[in-house]
């Protein structure tokens, strides 16, 4: 059998979505977590309801949205909620079942920073912040990170600055939330996954070729691998041809 | 498209929705302010016979009434107990005033008091803070209201305290509205009240509609849906599902009928008979609709007012 | 009728209308979640020179830049400092990183964090609880950020306690629609933000719009409206006013610029050539929108998506 | 000059209208009040924007609302909120310039009975409670009320409950209200008002014809009379006309 070309992007996105399987309410980003929620409801998730955090709920985009408030995603959507209702409502009332975020740095137990490199009021770089960040962690029955470049600059024993909390962290301080917090991060060289808040991110698959090692010398913490580590099956035949022909034609996101 | 295929409808029977949500000792919110009242639903949890239910509604009227009669309630959460401007409520009266057959359990608030516990319901939060009650003797007699002291020094740099109410998360919520798609987006227009927040405020939800409509009709105009299909347990259609009360754009309030509650609820023998006639002598409310006749249903018609269609717009380059 | 006649309109010019409610050290809110952000409203504030303004903005985009690189602020209020995905905000970064030419003074909160802050100020409450906050660092650089005791046990009988922020009561709250009366009825579809909750809970605001409408083409869809007259201090016809955001139905964004100004606020030289072009060199926003060029605004065209109307009723009986 | 005939309603109505001018936002109740705004609209108050407890904002219906629900108050109406903007924001807001209340009971700082004769928890009477009146009577600037019959057993010493406080009682208690509480009482016998909080409702206008000490011993208290009380200017050819040919044609309300 011949073996499939496909770019690091691709790849993230069909791990992405396989790990979709069965979930009905999820709070996308722009970009591969998009891409990701499109390619579960024609494969994994048909009952996805994908909300944005601009407020859009059950969004029927005609082209690829640009932005989390592409006009696109209004136009022929199923339900648009100002935010008091989104954040309130919808975050704050436990409706989501998965959130995905991005961040700059993040710890063995899931904290984000997405808001300084050093110090907060001196820092080398200012990054945007929490915007939603904060309360898709704390609320999102679970989230999903996608760091594109696994490194030991970005998987770091001790994060900047906490913009958004893990559970665990979160209920050190007498908070009482009943999220799972970071649950799946999904990177170039494969996954690192828990199941529950409190325990440690661990190494649990990996990518066709990877070696673990270099995950390992990658990662800002003694990162510990799961016993039974998988090989991710490659992307499939069937997952690419959605992806290209379909989900993102143009290539928008998923140069190659 | 393929999910779409495969997504799941929630399109139930209203006998189907009541059995599955519904149960003995259940906290059941009915909301609808003096609009789009889930009339039918109430009718159908007094012909499966449920009871001891705790009921939250702001306005307790004559579904609360015709509930309080049928037995189906033991606690009641409210801020008005009226017949609207029509008069009053007989059932409601006697437990009250006469504990008769038994005493109410009444949690009384205002309405505000109430809108705060739904919103505090659906944003999960342990209270929720409003500048009412003090000096009322509403505190006095429901020790649910609250104080508690602001962090923040007040221009007079004092720590003032605020009255809070506690959440409300009903096991079920039943509203009605004018339309739905087979997902349960819920679209609504005239008064929208505070059916949302009762509906996120809940573990389940019985949305009764007028109408089930397309997936088109309904994402031509994604603003008008008020509840999204993620927080909807089960949509029903129910045409005239909130007579004697309106759906506006569909029929009018039958104001004849509040009107005729007051003596009918006045006099146990004849509200049992009202009961018998309209609620149990009918297996669903397709025959309360039929009961009604042909000149009550064109007594209520109402005559068009269609909105001017806005754009949304679509991408051309 | 005749107090038609009478009824005072609330319609104004852009330049009256921040001469009249903006002033040096105000308050000020610029809303609109990425969808009609008041761009020109903004431009005006920068050309009559008003400073020291504490901003508050949710989504501190390449608006706050441009005003802060032309002194106008002083402090920020805001949960995000970027320029959406499209890349950096040079003049920000420089005031915070390297002090340059002066040091922001920024309070920084998540998100639902201003959502709330406006929520308890159109509430006109001393704090609004929400469920953020427990282990993240933002508390300790952030002091408005605290926290109080819920005076309800919780399921293991425990007073818990959550975190509150304080109101936000600004001078002047600016957001931009798509419509409006004369009498500054605001009528809004698609992403509707928290334009609401930031108009209610300012002293006065302002509102730009696309278009002035008819009475009659407001009062076909009231559901429509999502800010009623009697919370309106000035309404004014603006069309193009969210450049470079987009106004749902009328024109789409110009993702371009968002591109372009990564590199033209990176460079101090090139981003006061801008503003000199752009703001200063023009006497009013429809200046600048006859500068963008035919071609610029054909890009940003949008087709035709309907709404289907829908029937409010009128009474027949 | 002939003189007119006219109903108390009629009266009462064109009284209330007179002491609405000038008036912009007003939370209005089904029956005189809303006879009355209609009235100051045509003649002193042409700025006011109606609002009814249900939501409406700018009202202009088709025919005379028989509730503050009626469909014909939303059909061409201005703006629809829904309760939590219409309580939180407009109200509570202290965005309500007059709300009007009626009551069963009233005392002489304005606290209002709406909830039972007797004990709340063994009433003689159970009334329909507060619904929204205790948030207006605590929230609008001012508060008319319109009690049609004046008499010891509405006008107490002492009201049997406290549904809505008056701003005055609210203090007591540490509450920070500025709220003015009820400012204006219109009866069949004449306007019974105070300016501020704090002081005792007085007797500052009778209507032709009525005599003082009927109006004293129709009050459960010692009522004041203000030293220059007036007296009430009949109700013009011109108030009576507009009433009985353009607001309440039908005479739904004002059956003369």
């Amino acid at each position: 059998m011949e073996t499939l070309n496909y770019s690091i992007d691709e790849l993230l996105t069909v791990t992405a979505a396989r790990e979709l399987a069965g979930k009905n309410v999820v709070f996308a980003g722009i970009g591969l977590p998009t891409l990701a929620v499109s390619l579960a409801q024609e494969t994994t998730a048909p009952n996805i309801e994908v909300i944005y955090e601009s407020g859009v709920c059950g969004a029927h985009p005609s082209a690829l949205p640009a932005t989390i408030a592409d006009s696109v995603l209004i136009t022929d959507s199923e339900a648009v909620l100002n935010l008091a209702s989104l954040f309130g409502y919808v975050l704050q009332g436990g409706r989501i079942d998965v959130g995905f975020l991005g961040a700059a740095q993040i710890d063995k137990y899931g904290n984000l920073n997405s808001s300084v490199i050093g110090e907060w009021d001196t820092p080398s770089k200012r990054l945007p912040g929490s915007g939603g960040a904060h309360e898709v962690l704390a609320n999102a029955k679970e989230t999903f990170v996608i760091m594109r470049r696994h490194s030991e600059r970005s998987f770091v024993e001790t994060v900047d600055f906490i913009t958004s909390a893990a559970p665990d962290m979160a209920r050190k301080e007498g908070g009482r939330s009943k999220a799972r917090g970071v649950t799946r991060v999904f990177t170039q060289y494969g996954v690192l996954a828990r199941e529950e808040a409190g325990s440690e991110l661990q190494l649990t698959g990996i990518h066709a070729g990877v070696d673990v090692e270099t995950v390992i010398k990658s990662t800002g913490w003694a990162l510990k691998v799961h016993p039974d580590l998988q090989i991710i099956p490659n992307p499939s035949a069937d997952e690419l041809d959605l992806l290209r022909t379909e989900i993102d034609p143009t290539g928008m996101y998923l140069r190659s | 498209m393929v999910h779409q295929n495969l997504r799941k409808s929630k399109v139930m029977g209203l006998r189907e929705a009541i059995e599955k949500f519904v149960f003995d000792g259940a906290t059941v919110s009915i909301e609808g302010f003096t609009h789009a009242i889930p009339t039918a639903a109430g009718h159908e949890i007094i012909r499966q016979g449920f009871k001891d239910l705790t009921l939250v509604r702001m306005t307790a009227d004559i579904i609360v009434d015709q509930m309080l009669a049928a037995n189906c309630i033991s606690t009641l959460v409210s801020s008005f107990v009226g017949n609207s401007s029509a008069g009053s409520l007989g059932e409601i009266r006697r437990r009250i005033e006469d504990a008769d057959p038994t005493k109410l359990n009444f949690k009384e608030y205002s309405h505000y008091g109430m809108v705060c516990r739904y919103l505090a319901g659906a944003q999960k939060l342990p209270f929720y803070p409003l500048k009412s009650y003090f000096g009322s003797d509403l505190p006095s007699i429901n020790d649910e209201i609250r104080k508690v002291t602001s962090p923040y020094p007040n221009e007079d740099g004092e720590f003032e305290e605020i009255y809070v109410v506690p959440p409300v998360n009903p096991d079920v919520t039943i509203v009605h509205a004018q339309r739905a798609d087979q997902w349960g987006n819920i679209q609504m227009w005239g008064l929208t009240g505070l059916q949302a927040e009762a509906v996120f405020a809940a573990e389940h939800s019985i949305v009764t509609v007028e109408e089930i409509v397309s997936d088109d009709l309904v994402r031509s105009d994604p603003n008008r849906t008020i509840i999204p299909s993620h927080a909807v347990s089960a949509v029903v259609e129910v045409p005239f599902g909130a007579h004697p009360s309106f759906t506006q754009g569909y029929y009018d309030r039958d104001n004849n009928f509040y009107r005729d509650w007051s003596a009918i609820s006045a006099d146990k023998a004849l509200l049992n008979e009202w009961l018998q006639k309209w609620i149990f002598n009918t297996t669903d409310h397709s025959e309360y609709v039929a009961l009604m006749g042909e000149a009550n249903l064109e007594r209520l018609k109402v005559g068009d007012a269609f909105s001017t269609p806005i754009n949304y717009g679509s991408r051309i380059n």
